[in-house]
């Protein structure tokens, strides 16, 4: 009969409007600032800069300022100057760092470019949103001092990215380790009387290592060999052979 | 001068304003509203008469104009109509333009 | 009458209203005696339409399992919530602190005299509504020819909303809004001729008075308990659901097709006045259901007769308002064809077969022992059967709808 | 009493005049309304309330509606909306004349005859009497008035319907 679903349908609602006082698993509302979401593992929003160490995070930045997220940077919200003097990294290796790095998040769109395009791991996503400022030019612009944030952080919010990071770069410095101890072995076995082709020989090889972590990162980062990981995988063997 | 002077001029006015409008006015919609405003000045003068003039059997006034009310409003809704099918046919409701009975 | 009609706390609104007019000379009581009633009207139902609104908004989610407007505290204590309540001043803060935007090419005059227009009106139908016992603005004769009248100027404010926008959403709108409101206004008034075939009388403080009796004591005559009532109340109820543009019948303000309707151009000061005026109409024509079929201020039964007449007219308001926003928070808005077939082939017959069953109905009064139950059969029979041969001829070719991928 | 009148008569006139002067419909047609409220606060002044609440109802609830319906339907074109030519200037200066004319003759009529003064009160009607009045002895023009309606409700819309089938998509 004409008017029965009208019946069913107040009888629904009504039935909603009692549960929603007794059955708190109906309500879907989460009351926000008292009560904040858990969000997903792969949320991300705004990059920062990861230092190894939290107690002097300017002195251990990852970053060495080589710009290549400065240029890659679609609506050029990152501002880097690079230092004039160069400090040892977590490597023990002389790096130039970042005199000046800056990220204008009232620019920034959280694309993550940056994060695929930097060889080093220096740059990350956040996970924060709440940046609301009252001044939207000073307030906004993020600094070298407010981006840097340690590693422990960074496995805070991304906990299985991170590990996946460390355990790269440790790989990577291990067999730069072997590496760097290979040649020296070999430095110290080689002829004193031939120290000329020795040197040619050997001079490619150190430079394996710096070349090697600009290809790597980007594979891992980019699992999909169809898109972009082929031709830059393609391209770094050709470089280093 | 009575009250019943002044409402009866009144009506006066509102009467030739209505024809001045239906015989002045070249839009068919104008023409059939001054048509209603004559109308309407004839009930004004029932009601004038009916509360100021001589005794007359109850609300005989009052009736007279319910009827009218009725029926202007059945005149209304039929010019109206057939204003818009004369729109249809001709593309414009000017008065001159409609010559033709025959569509 | 029993003493419950001469209690104090009956008397008091009015003792307090004759108390403060004393004070004035005596030329100006007539005047002051007037005011102090517009007075009181307009700051009860503006409050009435203040806490509707956060009513409103809060039921909605609750029917819809969220949580509704619950932060708004007051403005000097922190941490003080007090579920929301203030949400209303808020939210009038806010409107009249608006920039009022006017479009460059709209009609400046019909812009600014629509919302003045349909508040105007809208406030006027509360004149001839019994808000108590001898708590009626204004008596007037024909009290529910003057309702029906003032509610149809509303019509024309909306035409001037939409037409002086000069915004073709807001003139689809009103077209719209139009054709609605004139579709309905025959069922409307349709559903309220048995009412005043039977009362005998156009008066609404008349009509409250018919209703004024009880069977046994705790049976109100109320117009609701007939067969012809029930229909008339079920097809006013319908018919007020579109005469104030609500969900399902608020296509007029159809936002996925029509933006805002006509009130898209109108910002600030004069759309919280539009706003206004439609939970001012929506108040005014659930306070005439109430009057009509609900008994208007009498109390269900004769031992509940200690509470006021005029809270017993506020609760059974309160009912008809909490149950237009329940079934806004249920049905689905219709599409206009439906809309207008609703009305012109179920609603207008309907209502049309009402009317003759109210004058069997009067002229059987005196039928009594045996023949009361066959008055009743007959009057419900007049009215079922239409209804379900109508509705099965109305809803002929539908079935649940079926879902091929969804389960 | 008197006041109250010229201030009803102001505005019923100045807006019955303003509306047949407009050249904008729409603004005529609200001007209109105006005066048709004007004239039943006319009514409400003589003591005719019912009229007057019929004459709001169906004046400015109903009629007014078909009227703006109707001018919103017939679109005007630009090309009428040039200025008259002399046709119908000469038209519009005879109507005027005519209705100058009559205005002075029915002033006249009226400035010249007595009446007799009227009663104080307007005369006691109730809504009840008046529908008794309806029912007994004006029962049949009650019933003719009834058929014109319908009939003319009826007419209306066949004449404004158009020929168009209905599509088999449109059934709902």
């Amino acid at each position: 009969m004409l008017g029965s679903g009208i019946i069913k349908g107040l009888a629904v609602t009504a039935k909603n409007f009692v549960g929603s006082y007794y059955d708190p698993a109906r309500m879907t509302t989460v009351e926000y600032p008292e009560q904040p979401t858990v969000l997903p593992e792969n949320y991300r929003n705004f990059p920062f800069l990861v230092s190894e160490n939290a107690t002097d995070p300017m002195g251990t930045l990852r970053c060495v300022a080589c710009q290549i997220c400065e240029k890659e940077c679609p609506p050029q919200c990152i501002i880097i100057e690079k230092s004039k003097d160069k400090k040892p990294d977590a490597n023990g290796k002389m790096q130039l760092y970042p005199a000046v790095f800056g990220i204008d998040t009232s620019v920034c769109m959280s694309c993550q470019i940056c994060v695929e395009v930097c060889p080093f791991d220096a740059i990350k996503m956040d996970k924060v949103f709440e940046i609301a400022a009252t001044d939207r030019f000073l307030d906004l612009y993020l600094n070298r001092e407010q981006l840097a944030k340690p590693n422990t952080y960074y496995h805070q919010i991304h906990p299985e990215e991170a590990a996946e990071v460390d355990g790269r770069l440790t790989a990577d410095r291990k067999a730069a380790e072997e590496k760097a101890k290979a040649t020296a072995a070999a430095k110290a076995a080689a002829p004193v009387a031939a120290p000329k082709p020795a040197d040619s020989a050997v001079a490619p090889k150190p430079a394996s290592p710096a070349v090697k972590p600009q290809d790597e990162p980007r594979r891992l980062v980019s699992p999909k060999p169809g898109e972009g990981g082929s031709p830059l995988g393609e391209g770094g063997p050709a470089k280093s052979s | 001068m009575t009250p019943l002077h002044l409402c009866l001029l009144i009506s006066t006015g509102l009467f030739c304003i209505g024809l001045a409008g239906a015989l002045a006015r070249s839009n068919t919609i104008l023409v059939l509203l001054g048509i209603e405003l004559m109308l309407n000045a004839a009930n004004l003068n029932f009601i004038a008469f009916w509360r100021f003039g001589p005794p007359s059997p109850p609300a005989n006034g009052m009736i007279f104009v319910l009827f009218s009310i009725a029926v202007a409003a059945a005149e209304a809704a039929v010019g109206l109509a057939l204003i818009i099918a004369v729109y249809r046919h001709q593309n414009n409701i000017r008065l001159q333009d409609a010559t033709r009975l025959k569509g | 009458m029993s003493p419950a009609s001469d209690s104090y706390l009956e008397r008091a609104p009015l003792e307090l209203r004759d108390w403060l007019v004393q004070f004035l000379p005596e030329p100006l009581q007539w005047l002051a005696h007037h005011l102090i009633t517009v007075v009181a009207v307009l700051a009860v139902f503006g409050t009435f339409f203040a806490f509707t609104t956060i009513a409103e908004r809060k039921l909605l989610a609750r029917l819809q399992n969220r949580l509704g407007p619950n932060r708004s505290g007051l403005p000097w204590i922190k941490g003080l919530k007090l579920w929301g309540l203030t949400q209303p001043f808020a939210d009038a803060v806010k409107t009249l602190t608006k920039e009022d935007i006017v479009p460059a090419t709209a009609d400046k005059w019909l812009h600014f005299l629509a919302p003045v227009i349909v508040v105007a009106f809208s406030l006027m139908t509360f004149a001839v509504l019994p808000f108590g016992r001898n708590m009626i603005p204004v008596e007037l004769n024909a009290a529910l020819l003057y309702f029906f009248a003032a509610g149809a100027a509303t019509e024309l404010a909306i035409f001037m909303a939409g037409w002086s926008s000069r915004n073709k959403y807001s003139l689809l709108a009103a077209m719209r809004a139009l054709a609605q409101l004139i579709s309905y206004e025959l069922p409307l008034i349709l559903s309220v001729v048995p009412i005043v075939l039977v009362a005998g009388t156009l008066s609404t403080k008349a009509i409250v008075l018919t209703q004024g009796y009880w069977t046994s004591g705790f049976l109100p005559h109320w117009f609701v308990f007939t067969p012809w009532g029930l229909a008339g109340f079920l097809i006013f109820i319908v018919a007020a659901l579109a005469e104030s543009n609500r969900s399902p019948f608020d296509l007029p303000e159809a936002e996925s097709e029509l933006i805002a309707g006509h009130l898209t151009e109108y910002s600030g000061f004069k759309y919280a006045l539009f706003f206004m005026a439609e939970y001012f109409g929506l108040t005014a024509l659930s306070a005439l259901g109430v009057t009509l079929f609900l008994g208007g201020w009498q109390a269900p039964c004769v031992f509940l007769e200690f509470i006021p007449s005029y809270l017993w007219f506020m609760l059974k308001l309160i009912g008809m308002i909490v149950f237009f926003i329940w079934v806004r928070g249920t049905l689905l808005r219709l599409r206009i064809d439906q809309l207008t077939r609703l009305a012109w082939k179920f609603l207008v017959p309907l209502a049309l077969l009402n009317v003759g069953n109210a004058a069997f109905w009067v002229l059987s009064a005196h039928w009594a022992g045996p023949l009361q139950l066959v008055r009743w059969a007959v009057s419900f029979a007049v009215i079922v059967i239409p209804f379900v041969i109508m509705g099965r001829s109305l809803t002929a070719g539908f079935a649940p709808r079926t879902y091929r991928y969804a389960s | 009493m008197t006041t109250a009148l010229i201030l009803i008569a102001i505005l019923l006139l100045g807006s019955a005049a303003a509306a047949m002067l407009r050249r904008n419909l729409i603004h005529s047609a609200l001007l209109l309304i105006a005066s048709w409220a004007g004239v039943a606060a006319f009514y409400l002044w003589a003591g005719a309330e019912f009229v007057a609440f019929a004459q709001v109802l169906i004046y400015v609830g109903a009629i007014s509606m078909v009227v703006l319906f109707a001018v919103l339907l017939t679109r005007q074109n630009p090309v009428a909306e040039l200025p008259a030519e002399p046709a119908s200037r000469m038209r519009a200066l005879t109507g005027i004349t005519v209705a100058v004319c009559t205005a002075a003759i029915l002033s006249a009529a009226i400035l010249s005859s007595k009446f007799t003064p009227a009663a104080d009160t307007a005369p006691q009607t109730s809504v009840k009497q008046i529908g008794l009045e309806l029912m007994h002895r004006h029962g049949t023009a009650l019933l003719i008035v009834g058929v014109i309606l319908t009939v003319a409700l009826l007419g209306a819309t066949i004449l404004a319907a158009t020929d168009a089938k209905e599509k088999p998509e449109d059934r709902p």
